[in-house]
């Protein structure tokens, strides 16, 4: 239940450092690494403006989302229980794509539709270097595999730059903000803690149940403002060969984790 | 209304004879069997023809004495036919098959316009040719039977080609089938069903007494291995046909080569439950196919064209018909409630038990070919809104009856079969097997 | 009397086969109140008794020769529920498919069973059982593909599911919800009885075609379902894919019996078998809603409709559920069977013991997981267009709430789904007895929960749907609590949607459903081959009056598979035509031809 | 002197197959069945002798040469194989027929083997003529030579079949060509001229 609140509470501070980093890493000084916290607290100030096309899908999504996104702390623990952990991010996502379409705007269906599309050809990869995970093997070099394609497939799901760029309004390249676009106050501050929470269980999961340390976490933040620098995000109908690559990794670690069983 | 009267005295005959013909002492089982198949097609068709024949007559499409022509022939086809089944000398049978073509032509070319002629010409030519060579197959057997006490195998075998090709030929077996399709499609709708219904199965009862002589002397693999080729060619050569026929009646028609095909096969197979299934078959394929033709008679009534692309909505617009050719159909592709569908099994499973597996599988293939063309074709007139030209018309209560009569037939054998006629179906079975 | 089996295997049957009837029957009194006249309602309604019936007796039935009867009687009762409305030649022409599939799919299972009966001599299923075990291998084998293919063409396995997208959505909705929700699995039920209980399996390949099978189903069945626009045909595809589902189970049961690992044969059975009742029940409320949108609006088309959650709330809501409930969401009763199966399958991969074996299921599952995210999209692509957002044609603005009995029925089946959802222990405890009666395993010696709300099959992996949905409410609870606590009540203020400012946004700015599906196709487009055409009609050279888009994909099974079949055959027929040029002489010359040959090979016969 | 006499119904059969007019088939017809039944009259089958005089010798041809006249169709025959053809083709079904009698008959004697040969001749050239003539009369004649044929064959074979099967052919053979005369009537009022080639309409 400790553990609970205190991923709660720590996951802005990660997204913070991330941004902080990028841009200290370009020379500039940036926003403070608490500036998540201040933009929550000053979203829950705010107060709300719904679209009159949108019905009660939209005014409860939020919740579902953060609910499912929270509840899926709970299953960080244990190789088998990420499967349930995808399936509770799917939920999250099922309802955070129909509130996209709920606005009657084309940015939100536009955003659905290409959540929908990278997520579900996503899911095979996570369950696949699940399975990598679940042959619990010893031999490194198929937990490596495994990890760099739950890698992959992590900066995807969390909406990271080689596959859809977090902090744009442009909505020709928005993914997951496009969803977004129609909330505000209150319900917004919970979809971006949700989204935020979410990153740091995929954090959690590649850190701990992979090399078993959470003190790999910030290396892996660092690791993940690296690639944000370094890639420029890919035309949507590349993203499937990104796809393809983290699915061929996650393959060969689970072939190596059974080689690695038998030898 | 002489002729209505006519029509209903020919009806009320048939209705007399068909308990008569238990009393008949010196039938045999399979004589029995076939007469009792030719009487219920004849009261059915003469219960329908009475309605039909007074419908043209008042139409204006024939004239009185015409009428009374047709009754006339009607009759003694009917008799001509029941002397084929009765009789016991080879001969005479022979004699009493041509009689029937001689009759039956007057049928086929009733209406007397250029499709009916020609329907009728081709028909006596053809079957005449073929009837004659069966004539020189008795004389060939009559010749091996009372010659030499040593019985020579060859001369019976060539003479039981010749019978099975002249027979063959009247039953509408593969090649010799070409006049069927003419003359069914072009004859009077009572008389094809007759002629469909019934008259094949008097040649098919011809062929069955060769084989049972045949048989005696040679053992059953000749005459079955021969038939079986027979039954197969035409259920290929039906299927084919069936798959692209453009006119109603001539889809009957060919159907009707099919399921003699079936009959072939079954007898073709020899045992005794292939046999059974054959002779049930007999009667199932009598009273489905005379349906059809029946309700096949009123939509071309109705409709004035033999053209499936034509005619649509026939649940519509003839909404009794209709119902009655849906259920003709279902049962003539074989399925479960109907008892065509039992005896196209018990054919099937005879083929199985006796071990012939490719030709089980080419009867199943061949069968759900034509199931697919029959269900094609049939589905397009069925169904669909009603043609706006024509009214709905208060059917005639009378060829209702005779609809309902094979239907209950139909109907009535697929799931319970009463006992005297199961008895008649194996003593016939066990007279075939020579037991 | 020795007609009926009341065995475990059949007993569920029954009691699915009620399940969903039951609510069906309720919908349709609603359904038809205005439809037809009166007659014809009662003749529908006695015609799907008369169906539930069937269905019930092939289920039931003891004797393989009655069997047979009853499986062609329920299919002929549903092809004339199938041509209740006979006026449109669109279901007529569903009707001909229908019935000629089945018919000839039967004909396999004619050709298996009385190779049955001439092995055994007896058409009991409990004698052909003792019979059949002394069977050689190779008979067991052609046994088990006649089989296969006589009820994988009523399961709507791929390559013979063609019909399956025409019957279903011509049927009216609450029969069509019968058909795919328990008469596809009656074929499912014939598979287990004649191949898992009967015949044994023989071969470690059966279990493997099965998979396979059932692993092109699934993909091909979802990505028909991504791109199709009419609602009912895209559940039709959905049912394929389901089936597929179901049958990863079956298939991996039937390897892993042969495998010899029989906990996880007997899981993998049970996880299918709880796919199955599953599926029957979202798919059953999904072709209701459908239905109940059908009837409101007049429209199958998801292009036209929008909306829907303001005029018709109820129904939008169970149509929800169902959706939440295939896409297998957390608390409902698809993911609980999805989860069991993917465990199942990686159980397989852990107990199996040759690497490539390992890597086959491995396969399995991947195509498991692309197949649940693929049907997620679809049915939020399905629900989000018909339901949200606004009415996009004038039948869907005018759409009104439809009668109380067709959403009684919908309300059923959607409390069943959470029903069966968070009483997962329970049902799967039953269904295990069920797999291991049928797989002849025991199973009482399993235990697969050991507390009394977890499922714990396979080494550690455990869920709970009960305490998982308790942990959601409560979270959920606690937030809304403490937001409204802590911040009092926001003020919300309602405007029109964000409209870049210069012009008032109409139903035409929605996504539309074939935009939705857009980047699926481009991707797929190796599998669904698309046709583009886009024409601009031009005012003058600068200012474009409208635009033509214009795209549809080509259904590959029919184009290069059945459609070339039929030319054949219709060629062969009018080959076969010209023997009847019409000409005596020819005729005649047939007959003596056909004499000569005869005398000439007469040495042959 | 029975092998002259077949020898002599051989030979009308050759005329008839290459004869060029209608009338000469006729009578070529009429002259056969005349030889016909003085065989069957040196058998000593008075009675059937009788019936084969009065009905294929006189009452037939008769038949065939009123319609002849009243059909007013000209004299042609419609040849599909020209004469000279037709004849090869009568030798060769000659030379079939001879093998087919002698290894059915191998057991028989010499002269039971040549009459079965000239029947089968016989009939063979009926089923010729009637397969490759267009006119309609031209194939009832082909028919009523098969018809002759079989007679042949049945009176050479068996000594005659009984007398009841004797009577009902000969009733069915009259019959049959009454019938078939009617339809001649009828086609040619329908199709103006006896030209079976016509008869193509119904086709598939």
């Amino acid at each position: 239940m400790l553990r609970f609140i205190l991923i709660i509470l720590f996951a802005p501070l990660v997204s913070g450092f991330i941004t902080r980093l990028k841009n200290n890493l370009r020379l500039r000084r940036g926003p403070s690494i608490f500036q998540p916290y201040y933009n929550l607290a000053k979203y829950f100030r705010k107060d709300e403006v719904v679209s009159q096309e949108t019905s009660w899908i939209f005014r409860i999504t939020p919740y579902l989302v953060f609910t499912a996104t929270a509840s899926a702390v709970f299953f960080t623990t244990s190789p088998g229980s990420l499967i349930t952990l995808i399936f509770l991010f799917s939920f999250a996502r099922f309802f955070l794509v129909l509130a996209g379409l709920d606005a009657a705007s084309s940015f939100g269906g536009m955003g659905s539709s290409r959540e929908m599309f990278i997520s579900s050809f996503i899911e095979p990869v996570l369950f696949l270097s699940v399975a990598a995970l679940w042959l619990s093997t010893n031999s490194m070099i198929a937990s490596a595999l495994a990890a760099t394609a739950l890698f992959l497939a992590a900066l995807a799901e969390t909406s990271r730059i080689p596959v859809d760029n977090q902090e744009t309004h442009l909505e020709l390249t928005m993914v997951h903000e496009a969803m977004l676009l129609e909330y505000s106050g209150r319900s917004l501050a919970i979809l971006e803690l949700a989204a935020q929470v979410k990153q740091l269980i995929f954090l959690m999961i590649i850190a701990g149940l992979i090399f078993n340390n959470l003190a790999l976490l910030p290396v892996i933040a660092v690791l993940v403002a690296l690639v944000e620098l370094s890639l420029a995000k890919m035309r949507l109908f590349r993203v499937v060969d990104y796809i393809a690559f983290a699915g061929v990794l996650a393959v060969f670690s689970v072939v190596m984790s059974i080689v690695g069983a038998i030898i | 209304m002489l002729i209505r009267a006519l029509g209903w005295i020919t009806t009320i005959i048939y209705l007399i004879i068909i308990p008569l013909l238990f009393f008949f002492g010196s039938l045999d089982a399979l004589s029995l069997y076939f007469a009792l198949v030719i009487l219920v097609v004849a009261l059915a068709a003469a219960l329908y023809s009475n309605e039909y024949i007074a419908a043209d007559f008042e139409s204006g499409l024939i004239s009185k004495p015409k009428a009374l022509a047709y009754y006339l022939l009607f009759n003694l086809f009917i008799v001509s036919m029941l002397v084929v089944v009765v009789v016991d000398n080879l001969g005479v049978m022979w004699a009493a098959i041509e009689m029937t073509t001689l009759i039956s032509a007057f049928l086929v070319g009733f209406y007397n316009n250029k499709g009916a002629v020609e329907a009728a010409w081709k028909y006596i030519i053809i079957c005449s040719a073929g009837i004659i060579l069966a004539l020189i197959g008795t004389i060939l057997f009559s010749y091996a039977l009372l010659g030499t006490a040593q019985v020579d195998a060859n001369l019976i075998k060539v003479a039981f080609i010749f019978i099975l090709v002249g027979y063959g030929t009247k039953a509408g077996l593969a090649p010799m089938h070409t006049w069927l399709p003419d003359a069914h499609s072009q004859a009077v709708s009572p008389a094809s069903a007759l002629l469909s219904g019934v008259l094949l199965k008097t040649s098919i009862y011809a062929i069955i007494r060769y084989s049972i002589l045949v048989n005696s002397f040679l053992g059953p693999d000749f005459t079955g291995r021969l038939l079986m080729l027979f039954g197969l060619f035409s259920l290929a050569v039906a299927a084919g046909f069936i798959l692209v026929q453009k006119d109603i009646k001539r889809l009957l028609a060919y159907s009707s080569i099919e399921h003699i095909g079936i009959i072939a096969l079954g007898l073709g197979l020899g045992t005794p439950l292939s046999i059974y299934g054959a002779l049930f078959h007999v009667f199932n394929h009598a009273a489905a196919k005379s349906l059809l033709f029946f309700g096949a008679g009123n939509i071309v009534k109705k409709y004035h064209t033999h053209d499936f692309a034509k005619i649509k909505g026939v649940l519509r617009t003839l909404p009794f018909t209709g119902t009655m050719i849906l259920v003709g159909i279902l049962a003539l592709v074989g399925l479960p409630p109907f008892s065509i569908f039992f005896s196209e099994m018990i054919i099937l499973l005879a083929a199985v038990l006796k071990g012939s597996y490719v030709v089980a599988s080419l009867y199943l293939f061949f069968i759900v070919l034509i199931f697919a063309g029959i269900i094609y074709h049939f589905s397009q007139i069925l169904f669909g809104p009603k043609p706006d030209n024509l009214i709905v018309t208060k059917e005639p209560a009378s060829s209702k009856l005779a609809f309902l009569f094979l239907l209950g037939f139909i109907c009535l054998l697929g799931v319970a079969m009463p006992g005297p006629f199961n008895r008649l179906l194996l003593s016939a079975v066990s007279l075939i097997r020579g037991m | 009397m020795g007609w009926f089996l009341f065995d475990p295997l059949s007993l569920f049957f029954i009691v699915l086969i009620l399940l969903i009837s039951f609510p069906a029957f309720i919908y349709s009194l609603g359904y038809l109140k205005g439809h037809h006249t009166r007659f014809k309602n009662i003749l529908t309604q006695l015609a799907m008794a008369a169906f539930v019936l069937s269905m019930i007796l092939v289920v039931s039935v003891r004797q393989v020769f009655v069997f047979l009867i009853m499986w062609e009687l329920m299919s002929l009762l549903s092809y004339f529920l199938i041509l209740s409305d006979k006026d449109s030649p669109k279901s007529v022409e569903a009707g001909t498919i229908y019935l000629v599939m089945t018919h000839a799919g039967t004909a396999f299972l004619i050709m298996a069973f009385f190779l049955m009966y001439k092995v055994t001599g007896s058409f009991d299923f409990l004698v052909i059982k003792q019979a059949l075990a002394g069977l050689p291998g190779h008979t067991k084998d052609m046994l088990f593909i006649l089989l296969l293919i006589g009820f994988g063409t009523k399961a709507g396995i791929v390559p013979l599911h063609i019909w399956l997208p025409y019957a279903h959505p011509a049927a009216p909705s609450h029969i069509s919800c019968l058909m795919s929700g328990v008469m596809i699995k009656t074929a499912i039920y014939g598979l287990l009885r004649f191949v898992f209980f009967m015949l044994g399996i023989n071969a470690l390949w059966w279990g493997g075609l099965v998979l396979g099978l059932a692993v092109v189903t699934c993909l091909v069945g979802v990505i028909y379902a991504l791109i199709e626009q009419d609602i009912k045909t895209l559940l039709a595809y959905s049912s394929v894919e389901n089936i597929g589902i179901i049958l990863l189970g079956v298939g991996a049961s039937m390897f892993l019996v042969k495998a010899g690992l029989p906990v996880l044969a007997v899981l993998a059975l049970s996880a299918a078998l709880y796919h199955l009742i599953n599926h029957a029940v979202f798919k059953g409320l999904l072709f209701l809603g459908a239905g109940s949108i059908y009837r409101a609006t007049g429209t199958r088309n998801i292009e036209k409709l929008g909306g829907l959650i303001k005029t018709m709330p109820w129904t939008a809501l169970f149509f929800l559920i169902g959706a939440m409930a295939i896409s297998a969401l957390p608390p409902l009763n698809g993911f609980v069977s999805e989860w069991l199966t993917l465990v199942a399958l990686f159980g397989g991969v852990l107990g199996l013991s040759s690497g490539f074996l390992k890597l086959f299921f491995c396969f399995c599952a991947a195509a498991l997981a692309l197949t649940g995210g693929l049907a997620a999209a679809c049915f939020v692509k399905a629900f989000g267009i018909a339901c949200l957002a606004k009415p996009r044609s004038q039948q869907a603005a005018a759409a009104k709430e439809v009668h109380w009995t067709m959403n009684f029925g919908a309300g059923f089946l959607a409390l069943l789904t959470i029903a069966l959802g968070l009483g997962a222990v329970w049902v799967f405890k039953l269904l295990a007895k069920i797999a291991g009666y049928t797989t002849g395993l025991d199973a009482s010696a399993m235990n697969f929960s050991p507390g009394l709300f977890t499922l714990q099959p396979v080494g550690n992996i455990s869920l709970s749907p009960v305490w998982l949905a308790l942990l959601l409410l409560v979270i959920m609870g606690v937030v809304f609590i403490l937001l409204n606590l802590v911040l009092g009540r926001s003020k919300v203020t309602t405007v029109p949607t964000w409209d870049c400012g210069y012009y008032k946004l109409t139903a035409r700015n929605e996504y539309t459903a074939t935009g939705f599906s857009k980047p699926f196709r481009l991707v797929l487009s190796f599998f669904l081959l698309p046709y583009q055409r886009s024409e601009k009609i031009k005012e003058s050279f600068y200012h474009v009056k409208s635009f033509v888009y214009e795209t549809n994909t080509k259904q590959v099974f029919n184009e290069y598979l059945y459609a070339p079949l039929v030319n054949f055959t219709f060629n062969l027929g009018r080959l076969a035509k010209n023997i009847q040029q019409g000409s005596v002489h020819i005729y005649l010359s047939y007959i003596f031809v056909a004499l000569f040959l005869l005398l000439i090979f007469m040495g042959r016969f | 002197m029975e092998l002259l006499l077949l020898l002599g119904i051989l030979a009308l059969a050759y005329a008839m197959v290459s004869a060029k007019r209608m009338s000469a088939l006729i009578a070529g017809f009429k002259f056969q069945s005349g030889l016909l039944f003085v065989l069957t009259g040196l058998e000593g089958l008075y009675v059937v002798a009788a019936i084969v005089l009065l009905l294929k010798v006189i009452l037939i041809p008769f038949f065939l040469f009123r319609i002849l006249k009243q059909i007013k169709v000209d004299e042609q025959v419609g040849f599909v194989v020209n004469p000279m053809l037709s004849l090869l083709a009568g030798l060769f079904l000659t030379y079939l027929s001879f093998i087919f009698a002698r290894n059915l008959f191998s057991g028989g004697e010499l002269g039971l083997i040549i009459a079965l040969a000239v029947s089968f001749a016989v009939m063979g050239m009926g089923a010729f003529i009637m397969i490759f003539r267009l006119k309609a009369l031209t194939q009832i004649i082909g028919l009523l030579v098969i018809e002759n044929g079989i007679f042949l064959l049945a009176s050479t074979l068996t000594g005659g079949l009984p007398l009841i099967v004797e009577m009902a052919v000969f009733l069915d053979v009259f019959v049959s060509v009454i019938i078939l005369g009617i339809f001649v009537y009828r086609i040619n009022a329908l199709f103006t001229g006896i030209d079976v080639d016509q008869l193509k309409g119904l086709r598939g």
